[in-house]
Parts: structure tokens; C-alpha cells; sequence
């Protein structure tokens, strides 16, 4: 176990080192420069307004919490279907392709009445909006993923007798995985903004709405206390992704070979 | 009554909650409206036309808007009605720093407002200054969105447009120092702002309904305008996340202008409607006049 | 009579590389019958591969036809190829990779890696089935993906130089593994090789394809008895065989 | 010019056809449930708006392309070095990586004041937001495809006395090429959403000004038209960037020869 | 005298496969003088990639040393090497596959583009310089290899089977403008090979290499005098030789 939790800090150590830097630099010119705590508090009032809004803050962020991993599963879903529909039909690419590049192109705020009338002010709207947002990269990156498999390889399982099924499953999924996961690491990485975007659209509870109403009562450290703890939920998520990404492709990622090493 | 007896009702806010709304949260913390047989639900949108629309829509019975607003939407053909005033006059005023010395509407010209982005703003502005002989197009308009306050602090901007029950009990707080000239006046015409709105249909089928709403809000109103300390409590109970001390400097204000000069809480003047939907028209807000006296209604609220 | 395994009838083949055109194949009319074990030689580039992808259904010709077991009808799946680059797929393992074939035939999994598995020694794929095809060589890789195509259990095989990154001595192995494996079984086997006297060890028939527009230039059958050995390489009879083969080869 | 011109139509009919049933269909429901104008109106009635206002529509659809352009050409600058820099150094990729993921996290309007405070209602805010937007999938799909590259091909440059350019511009680059378009057709696609929402961070023109405006006089219509409008815009620049891509790969898009076309 | 080319002295090496440790090279010494033309032979899975992997400066021995010119400097970009997998790019055109060694070398492409050109009829490469490697076949791909490695200009070689997945014509062919190169330039060579008369027809020295750990088994010269003809196979003394060779690679 010690060497494991000693590698594991080795290798968080410069990210901490930089944003431990970075907050330092702006803490000295917060005091410095005497910027007004209203426009961007200094980390240390945050922390502290952090502290104090704890128990306030929790229930909003188990709630965003709830509507990202649900909203994400969706987006999940819906990508991955799409993204192997797409490559599974011609005709479908080219007829939904500019559907989907359309359906980005909406701001949510613009269709945040129509969400509220038709699903109301409960879960449904917010996971709508998170997998709105975050079902396009995994498209995507699958649809692309999916067409580069080996023509070669696909060739050889089609004269062993393999079935569509056989290719996709043995040929083009593990083909496409490296860029699937990419595609999941940039839409996990927009989940946790889509719930705030969500909640927006009208709740009573939430990361989102808590930012909101810090706002609108010049509350700017408890804006940055909600904008840093969703930046924690991101970055958690998306450091879950890797992990799976890391366990689904044992072939990309096993113990380096001296080979490997060197040829880096 | 049991509270699985309890009519659902929901109520869509303009905005996160403050102090415009405190009267319903006294009615829903003291249980009038559960007194009324009412299980009220308040709802926050982040888009001040969302309650319009959601009330519009029928999917909610009860909404905060704007006089203007509602003006507005009746000329669209959407069947909204204001059936209570919460605030008695226009509180609004245009601001500048004080350090700018911008004392009176003459002293716009050649500066940068800083818009939400509404069409209203621009001819009231000009009514402003036409009563100081100063010309609108010596004004320039930059839309910023709803978050104003930032801009002038930092000097991108001029002059906005406040509450002065809400930012501009801030800025004092802060310590920030404003010159303001207020909108409700003799240069532009009075509106309501914010009111409480239903939809006709609500208004025609479940007026019984609308009358109990409103003698538990207006319960909730006269209560704020009688123990501001306790109601801004109440609101802040409710709204955990809003700053304390600004809630309750701002309901210390605006617990006076509630009903002001009015003979009860909610009462709306119908010559205030009239003037205003012809103010409208003549400025080309409105393409035609409407009839002023069926966008608003007291009989809804207890005689 | 039985039909005959693979026919191949007047095939032609042309690819468009970057504007011109390449004549792989012109005319080329070839047959195995059941059981039989046919070889083909011929210069690098003279379309043994194309030939060999047409005959898996892979492709279609330009014109002719390719008959299996006397029908017209669809081919892939009929014929189990092994193809010149060994294809592993690097994401599965060595053993993985081997039960391909019967994974794709929904065959029993157990079963089939029992039978890898007694197989690994004699493909000096010991101790390497848990491995990944970047840890193997290039023979090793290739013997691989030879037992991958084996494990098929297919009844006609089509070997593109199966044994090209081999040793003489495990070359040698493996092919008395492929002749015990064909005598048991009976497979139609079309065998790509440029080693003359491997063709002549193997087969029934040998094949000389001429250089591109690839061509059938010469069929000479190798009536030597089975079970073959070694020395029969040695005999006069093999020797005039390879001297017709050498010939029309060019050398 | 003829028969490609009727490729080009032939290629575009099933998104045409599928985009027209969808709009009937939304004409049928609008006008069969009476759905009211304000709240979603029929696809006619948002034609006509969009003729009455294309005068009034024109400056700011002109300004808001251009926000996307220029923001999108920073969020291409930016991803790519950033994807490169990560790919180059283990150790920047540990510092940096949480801190992009992070800055993702940030919705545009909570920093909205802060921009405003220190660039203005110029253009730079609005490039600024496009890029923050835009340039995250082009630094993952970027990092990820450059270390998507064979250890072997590398090895064999090496052994040719290749520098880190060399393995860069001749194996590391091109191997990625085809992840990075995924990226970029995945930010290209946020780039019009992107200037919109830089827009309501404070402007005078603009399609998310229009927009606003709009919404606020309840000329849903309009909304539409604008959201159409964008719609448009990012469907054309998506389109572009194919045709880029397929340009800059011609071993993975030239002619199909029968060997792929089959293997397919 | 001048230094030895390459010096490889009890270089062992080992890999770690799925938790088992596999012992590629064990205790392997050998040199090479300049301008030597030395040979590999050797069982499939014995080390020799390995070997000229180390060599040219891709991996580390675990314990040994390799020199080159007598010194231990970094050997990348000093041993030019044609890898077993062909590892062309496959987008760049065949011309600009070809043409990578002069390009990392910043020779001025023209001059480089005309030698490519004028060798590609006798690599059969003639009418692909336009095309992409995945349209060539197999044998025209490892010719490809070759010539890629060759254009480099490296003056100490080392070959990985270049000619394994050719015919016998071809190669004849090919061999041939190898020893042609060779003579005129005087690189070293290090050549892998599973052809035991390949092996003497083309080197002053051949070794084979022991089975899996690799050792070296045999060292034996060959002193058939120079130039090379195809009928020196035949004489008494590559009889011999050849003998040698076959019993200590177990044939
Ligand atoms: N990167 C690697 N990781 C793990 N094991 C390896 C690696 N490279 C080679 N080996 C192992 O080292 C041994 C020697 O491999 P090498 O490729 O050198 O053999 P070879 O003599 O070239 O064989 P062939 O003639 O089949 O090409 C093999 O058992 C192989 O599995
Ligand atoms: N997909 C393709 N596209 C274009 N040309 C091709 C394609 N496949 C093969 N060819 C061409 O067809 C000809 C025959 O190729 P083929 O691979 O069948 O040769 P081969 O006899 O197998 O040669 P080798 O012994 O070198 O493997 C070659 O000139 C090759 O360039
Ligand atoms: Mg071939
Ligand atoms: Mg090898």
C-alpha cells in the first residue's frame, strides 16, 4: 500500500503545486492591488465563506450532483447510440449528422420555457439539459472512433463467416475505444455546467440556483465557493473516467515495456 | 386542514428571491396560505420572462411580472392579468458613482448606459432627459445583461439602472457612493413593477382560487410592512443563500414603499394602466393602443 | 463425383492506384478438389494475395467466376484465410487472439482453448498465451496467426506464405504439423509460398503464376507418395519437378 | 460540373428530406393543437418572421460570425498548443490537465462581470468566451491522438537519428490528425453557442443580443429565427471543417478502392 | 587499426511478460569490422530483433556493453535499420515513405528523389511511387522497407529478414544489388536471415544463434572469394560450411 499512495501523491503533486501557485499569486494581488471582495474575493475569504456555507451548500450540491450523474448517463447512452447508428448507416450520417450539429446550436435558456411547460420544474429538465449538452463529443468521437477501425482486420474476421455483430463487437468497438473514452472525458468534463445550466432553467435546489441567489446579493465569495466546489465534482468525475479508461484497455496502458519507454 | 387536503398551487418568481418578495414568504411560513386551503409551491427561474410565459401556458397559476411586461404580452395575445401590485410606485432609478458627478438626467449626454436590454429603457431614458433638454442620442447604449453593477463599479459604464430597494441599499452597504435620478417622477409615467399575474382563464374558471391566494399574500404584505425585522428573517430562512444583512437593509427600505400612498396593499390605479399603454404607444413600444383596463384587476383582492 | 472444392474461371482483377490502372490478374483459371492440397509460386506482386482474397470472397473479380463446392453462392466464411500480415488484434491477448474462429462460430469457448492450449507447445507459444502480439516476434507472430486460422477448423484454407518469418527448423515443424493435421482432416488447402521445395514437400499440385498481369504459367502435379518425408526432396523425381518449377520461375 | 453537382445533391437529400418532415410535422402539431404563437411557433410562421427581419437580422448576424471566427481561431491555437505542450511533458500534463478540466467548470456568466470589468464590450470578451468554450475538446482529442502514435514507427525514426520535431511532424502529428478534426468538428460546433453566449456578457449587436431582445418582447418567432440562424452558421462552418479534413487525409478519404468498399 | 564497427560484449537482455520473466539474450557477444558483411541466423523467438534492436540503440542491454566505432556514445541515428514489420507510414505515399531517411537527414530532396527514382524498376516498384502502401503488396512492401533504409545512406546496416516475403527470383535479384551497394560503399552489415544459403552467399561471417535464452552457438567464416556468384553454392567448401550451419541450427 506505500508505495502506491506515495505514487499516487507523487503524481497529483505538480497539479497541486501549480494551483496551490496560482491561488498564492492571486491572493497577493487581491491584497495588493485591494480588488473589492464583491467583484473577485481573495481564495482565502472564499475558503473561509466556504467553511461557512457548508451546511448551506450541501444539500445543493448532492442535488447537482444527482442531476449530473443521471444527466450524464443519459448523455451516455444517447452518444454512444447514436454515435454507432451513425456508423452503422451511411444514409443516417448523412441525414442526422447536421440534426445533431443543429440541436448544439440552441441555447437553453431559449428553449427553457418549452422544457419547464413540457417536463415541469422536477429532475426531468435538468437531465434533458445535461445530456443535451454533453451527448454531442461522445457522438462524435464514437462515430469517428468506430470508422477507423482496421479494413484489414474487419476483412479477415468477414472471411471467418463473422456476423455484423462479430465486427463491431470484436473489431471496431475495441477499435474505437481510445476514442471514445476521449469523447466521454470531454462530455463528463461538461456535465457538472450543464446541471447548473439545467437548474436555471427553473429549481428550487442546486449548485446552480445557489450561485444564482449568491449573486444577486453581491455574495461574489459564495459565487466562487459554488464555482470551486463544481470544479471538485469535475474534476472527481473526470478523474473516474480515466481510471475506467485505464481498466477497459489493459493493452494501452499495461506496465510499460522497456521497448515502450524508450520509444516515447 | 390536513395538509394531503391542501389545494398544490405554484407561484413563479421573476427572479431569485429578495425582498419583492417577502410577502410571500411570510403567507407560506406563518401558514396562511395552508390557512386558505392552499399548499403553495414558489418556483425560481433564472429568466425574469420565464413566470410570464409559465403563467401564460396555464402551467403554473401564479407568476411575477412587470407592468410593462404585461402590456407587452397582451398586445401579443397573451391572456395574462395583473390582479395585484406589489410595490406601489416605480422604485427604479438611474445611478451613476457619485464621484462622477452626474447630479441630474441633463448630465446623461455624452455617457454610456448600461442596458438589460429591454425596449423600454431606452424611451424612458429619453424622458429623462427631454425634461432636462438634454438628447437621447447623446447617450450611449451598451447591453450588458442583468449584471449592471459590476460595470459602473468598474467604470465601463456610466449609468444603470437600479432598485433602489435592492442594489442601491447595497451600494450603500459597500460603501459605494451613488448619485441617482429616480424614474417615478414627473418627466416619464409611473408603472407597477413587480405585480402578481394569472392567466384569464384562471382568473374566469378558479377566480375563487385567486381571491384566496391573494388575501393569504396580501396577509403575508401587510405583515412585512408591519414587522420588516421579522419578515426579512423569514425571507432569509427561506432564501438561505441571499446575504442577511443586505435583506434586511433592503426590507427596512422597501416595507415603506409597499403601499406608500395607496389605500390598501395590491390596489392598482387604473389611470396609472391608461397613461401608461398610451406613454407606450406614443413611444412605439406598442404598434396599438390595447385596452388598459381588462390588463389589470382588484377585484380579486379582499374588499 | 463430388464437386470440386475451389474453381477458379477465366478471373481477372484491375485496381485504380492513383490514376492508372494495375492489372493484377488476367484470365486466371485454377481448381482444387476435395482434399487436395495445391500450392502457388510466383514473382512478388504477381496478385497470389488478390487471388487468394477473391477466392475468400473478399473481393469480387471483374470478370469470370469463382465456384465453391460447385455454387456461385456468397463465399465469405467458406474459406479460412490466413492472411500475409499476421492481423493480431493487439488489444487481445495471444490466446484471445487464437479463439477468434471458434468465438466467431459460437463454438464451445472451453473446448476450443483446451485445444489451443495442447497446441501452444508445438507453435513455441509456451508460456506466452496471457501476452499481447507487441510481445511476441515476428515468427512468433506468425505462427499465431497460423494456429488462429487452424482453430477455425475450416474445410477449405487458403495460407498466404504461412511460413515466410520462420526458421528453417521450425518451418520444417510446422509444415509435418500441416500435412498431419490435412491427412487427418482432409482439408482443401491453397498454399502460398516462395520456397519451391516446400511447395513440392506439400502438395498435390503446384501452381507457377506468371508475374503481373499474374497468369497460370504452369501446373505441374507432384505425384511423390504420402507420407511425405525429407528425403524425398532428395529424389530425382522432385528433382525434375523443381527443375520445371525453377524454369518457369525464371531462374 | 454537372454530375458532381448531382452527388453533392444526392449526399444532401437525406438531411433535406429528414429536416422537412420534421418541420411538417411541427407545422401539423402546431396548428392541430393550437399551440400558442409566443410559446413555440409553427416553422411558417418562423419563415416569415425570418423574411420580415433579415434586413434587421443582417449587422448582427455579420457580428457574431465573426466573434466565432476569430474566438474559434484562438480556441484552435490554444487547444493545439495545449494538447501538444501536455503530449510533450508528463509533467505538464499532471500540472495543467486538472486545471482545464477545472476551467470548464466555470459557467460564462459567473465570470461575465469580471470579463466585462477588464476587457470591455469589445470584441475580446466575446473571443474570449468562444474560446473558453471551444478549445477543451481540441486539447483532449489533440493530447490523446498524439499519444495515439505506433511505438514502433517512432522507434524506427529514431534509430534514423530523428529529433523530437522529426517524431513529431512525421509520426506523432499525423497519427493525431484524424482525432484532432474530431475535436475540432466537436468545437466548431460550440463556437456559434459559444459567441451567443459571449454576447450576453454585454453587446450591442449580435445574434445572442437579437436573441435577447427577442425573448423579452415575447417575439418568440424571432428567438426561432435567430436560433435558425445559428443553426445555419454552425452547420456551414461544420461542413467546412469536413471538407478541410478530407483535404488534409487522402489516404483516409481518397477514392475507395474495391478491397475498402467492401471491407466496410 | 581501425576500431570495430560494432561490439556487442555479454549483452543479456530480459523481458517481463504478464508477470513471467522471458530471457531473450544471455551472455550474446559478437562484433563486426568495418565494412564486414556479417550474418544471423537463428531459431524464430531467439533475440535477434532483439539483438539489432539493442544494437541500434532502441533498448538498453540489462547487462553488457555495445560499442560502436570503439566508443559507447548514444547509438541512435547510427545503425540505420530495417525493422521486420515493414512499419511503412501509410500516409505518405510510397515516394515520400522512401524518402524519410534523407529527410531527417536534411539532404536536399531532389538529388535523394532522383536516386529513389532511378532504383525504383530494380526494387519493382516501378508506377506505386504515387500510390500508398496499403496498395502494394506484400513483397513490394518489404522492397519498399528496404529501399527506405538504404536511401539513409547508413554505413552500418542492420537488415531484419529483408528479404522474407520475397520469391526466389526476386530475391536473387535482390541480394545481388545488395552486395552490389555493399562493395561500392563498404557499409557493415548486420544481416538477420532464416535462409542458410542467403547467409553464405552474402556474408564474410555467419552466426547462429541458440534457441531462446540466445547465445551464441556457432561463429563460422566464410572465405568464398569475391564477387559473389550464384554457382559458389555448389562448390565443396559452402558444403561444408553449409553443413555446419544446419547441425547447430539441429537440421
Ligand atoms: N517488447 C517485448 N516485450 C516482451 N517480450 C518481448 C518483446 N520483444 C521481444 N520479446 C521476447 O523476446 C524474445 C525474442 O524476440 P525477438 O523478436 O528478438 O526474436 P527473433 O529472434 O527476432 O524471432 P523471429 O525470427 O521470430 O523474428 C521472444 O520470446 C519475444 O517474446
Ligand atoms: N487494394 C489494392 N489497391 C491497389 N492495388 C492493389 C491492391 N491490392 C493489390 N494491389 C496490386 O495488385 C498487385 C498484386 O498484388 P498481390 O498482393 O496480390 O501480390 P502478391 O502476389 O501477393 O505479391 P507478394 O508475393 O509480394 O505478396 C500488386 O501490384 C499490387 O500493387
Ligand atoms: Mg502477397
Ligand atoms: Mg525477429
Amino acid at each position: 500500500m506505500r508505495p502506491r499512495f506515495y505514487r499516487a501523491f507523487r503524481q497529483a503533486l505538480p497539479a497541486v503545486a501549480l494551483i496551490v501557485g496560482l491561488l498564492a499569486l492571486w491572493e497577493l494581488l487581491a491584497r495588493l492591488l485591494d480588488i473589492q471582495e464583491w467583484l473577485l474575493p481573495a481564495p482565502s475569504a472564499v475558503w473561509s465563506a466556504g467553511i461557512d456555507s457548508l451546511q448551506l451548500l450541501w444539500p445543493h450540491v448532492v442535488r447537482t450532483l444527482v442531476e449530473t450523474l443521471l444527466g450524464f448517463a443519459v448523455a451516455l447512452m444517447a452518444g454512444l447510440g447514436l454515435g454507432i447508428a451513425i456508423d452503422l448507416s451511411p444514409l443516417l450520417r448523412r441525414a442526422i449528422y447536421p440534426l445533431l450539429v443543429a440541436s448544439q446550436t440552441v441555447p437553453t435558456i431559449a428553449i427553457a420555457p418549452l422544457l419547464v411547460i413540457w417536463f415541469g420544474y422536477g429532475l426531468l429538465p435538468k437531465i434533458i439539459v445535461v445530456g443535451l449538452v454533453c451527448f454531442f463529443p461522445v457522438v462524435v468521437n464514437t462515430a469517428d472512433g468506430l470508422r477507423s477501425a482496421s479494413s484489414d482486420l474487419l476483412a479477415l474476421l468477414r472471411t471467418m463467416g463473422a456476423t455484423r455483430g462479430d465486427l463491431f463487437f470484436k473489431v471496431r468497438l475495441p477499435s474505437a475505444l481510445p476514442m471514445i473514452f476521449t469523447g466521454i472525458k470531454v462530455a463528463i468534463t461538461y456535465s457538472v455546467v450543464g446541471a447548473i445550466m439545467g437548474e436555471w432553467v427553473g429549481a428550487s435546489r442546486g449548485l446552480g440556483i445557489f450561485m444564482l441567489r449568491a449573486t444577486n446579493s453581491f455574495r461574489t465569495d459564495w459565487v466562487f465557493v459554488s464555482i470551486f466546489v463544481s470544479a471538485v465534482l469535475s474534476l472527481g468525475l473526470f478523474g473516474l473516467v480515466n481510471v475506467v479508461e485505464r481498466l477497459l484497455q489493459p493493452w494501452r496502458f499495461g506496465r510499460q515495456e522497456h521497448w515502450e519507454e524508450l520509444s516515447k | 386542514k390536513r395538509p394531503q387536503e391542501l389545494e398544490p398551487v405554484v407561484l413563479t418568481l421573476d427572479w431569485v428571491p429578495n425582498t419583492n418578495h417577502t410577502g410571500f414568504y411570510v403567507a407560506l411560513e406563518k401558514g396562511w396560505y395552508a390557512e386558505q386551503g392552499l399548499a403553495v409551491e414558489i418556483q425560481v427561474p433564472a429568466d425574469p420572462s420565464a413566470a410570464l410565459k409559465q403563467v401564460a401556458a396555464g402551467n403554473t397559476p401564479f407568476g411575477v411580472s412587470f407592468q410593462d411586461e404585461v402590456t407587452v404580452a397582451r398586445a401579443s395575445g397573451i391572456p395574462v392579468v395583473s390582479i395585484a401590485a406589489i410595490v406601489q410606485h416605480n422604485t427604479s432609478a438611474i445611478a451613476s458613482l457619485a464621484s462622477a458627478g452626474i447630479e441630474s438626467a441633463a448630465d446623461f449626454e455624452g455617457k454610456t448606459y448600461a442596458s438589460f436590454g429591454l425596449p423600454i429603457e431606452r424611451p424612458l431614458l429619453q424622458g429623462l432627459m427631454q425634461c432636462e433638454g438634454a438628447d437621447i442620442d447623446q447617450l450611449e447604449f451598451v447591453d450588458v445583461g442583468y449584471d449592471t453593477f459590476p460595470a459602473l463599479v468598474a467604470g465601463r459604464a456610466d449609468l444603470i439602472w437600479i432598485y433602489q430597494g435592492w442594489d442601491g441599499v447595497q451600494a450603500e452597504l459597500m460603501g459605494v457612493e451613488l448619485n441617482t435620478v429616480p424614474l417615478y417622477g414627473d418627466c416619464v409615467p409611473d408603472y407597477y413593477t413587480p405585480v402578481i399575474i394569472a392567466g384569464e382563464s384562471t382568473l374566469a374558471e378558479r377566480s375563487e382560487l385567486v381571491s384566496r391566494f391573494l388575501a393569504a399574500t396580501e396577509r403575508g404584505y401587510s405583515y412585512a410592512i408591519e414587522h420588516p425585522v421579522e419578515a426579512a428573517d423569514i425571507l432569509i430562512k427561506h432564501s438561505p443563500e441571499s446575504d442577511a444583512q443586505l435583506v434586511r437593509a433592503s426590507q427596512a427600505w422597501l416595507s415603506d414603499h409597499y403601499q406608500a400612498d395607496a389605500p390598501r396593499w395590491g390596489v392598482q390605479n387604473p389611470t396609472v394602466w391608461r397613461t401608461f399603454v398610451d406613454w407606450m404607444v406614443a413611444n412605439g413600444l406598442l404598434s396599438e393602443p390595447i385596452d388598459a383596463d381588462a390588463a389589470f384587476s382588484n377585484a380579486y383582492l379582499a374588499e | 463425383m463430388s464437386p470440386l472444392a475451389v474453381e477458379v474461371e477465366q478471373v481477372s482483377k484491375r485496381f485504380r492506384v492513383d490514376g492508372h490502372i494495375v492489372h493484377a490478374l488476367d484470365g486466371v483459371s485454377l481448381h482444387a478438389a476435395e482434399g487436395e492440397f495445391v500450392s502457388l509460386v510466383g514473382p512478388s506482386g504477381c496478385g497470389k494475395s488478390t487471388l487468394l482474397n477473391l477466392i475468400c470472397g473478399l473481393m469480387e473479380p471483374d470478370s469470370g467466376t469463382i465456384r465453391l463446392q460447385g455454387d456461385t453462392l456468397p463465399r465469405l466464411g467458406r474459406v479460412g484465410l490466413m492472411p500475409q500480415q499476421d492481423l493480431l488484434m493487439p488489444w487481445r491477448r495471444v490466446m484471445d487472439n487464437l479463439l477468434l474462429g471458434p468465438e466467431i462460430q459460437r463454438r464451445d469457448r472451453q473446448e476450443a482453448e483446451q485445444e489451443a492450449q495442447a497446441l501452444l507447445p508445438l507453435f513455441g507459444l509456451e508460456g506466452f498465451a496471457q501476452s499481447y502480439p507487441s510481445q511476441l516476434s515476428g515468427g512468433m507472430r506468425q505462427r499465431a496467426a497460423l494456429l488462429r486460422t487452424m482453430l477455425a477448423h475450416p474445410t477449405v484454407l487458403a495460407l498466404d506464405e504461412p511460413f515466410g518469418a520462420l526458421d528453417a527448423l521450425t518451418r520444417r515443424g510446422m509444415r509435418d504439423w500441416l500435412l498431419q493435421v490435412w491427412e487427418r482432416f482432409g482439408q482443401t488447402v491453397l498454399f502460398v509460398t516462395h520456397d519451391v521445395d516446400e511447395a513440392i514437400y506439400l502438395s498435390d499440385r503446384v501452381l507457377v503464376i506468371s508475374s503481373r498481369p499474374g497468369t497460370v504459367a504452369l501446373e505441374v502435379n507432384v505425384p511423390l507418395p504420402r507420407p511425405r518425408i525429407q528425403t524425398q526432396l532428395d529424389t530425382l523425381e522432385a528433382a525434375h519437378i523443381r527443375h520445371r518449377l525453377l524454369t518457369a520461375l525464371g531462374l
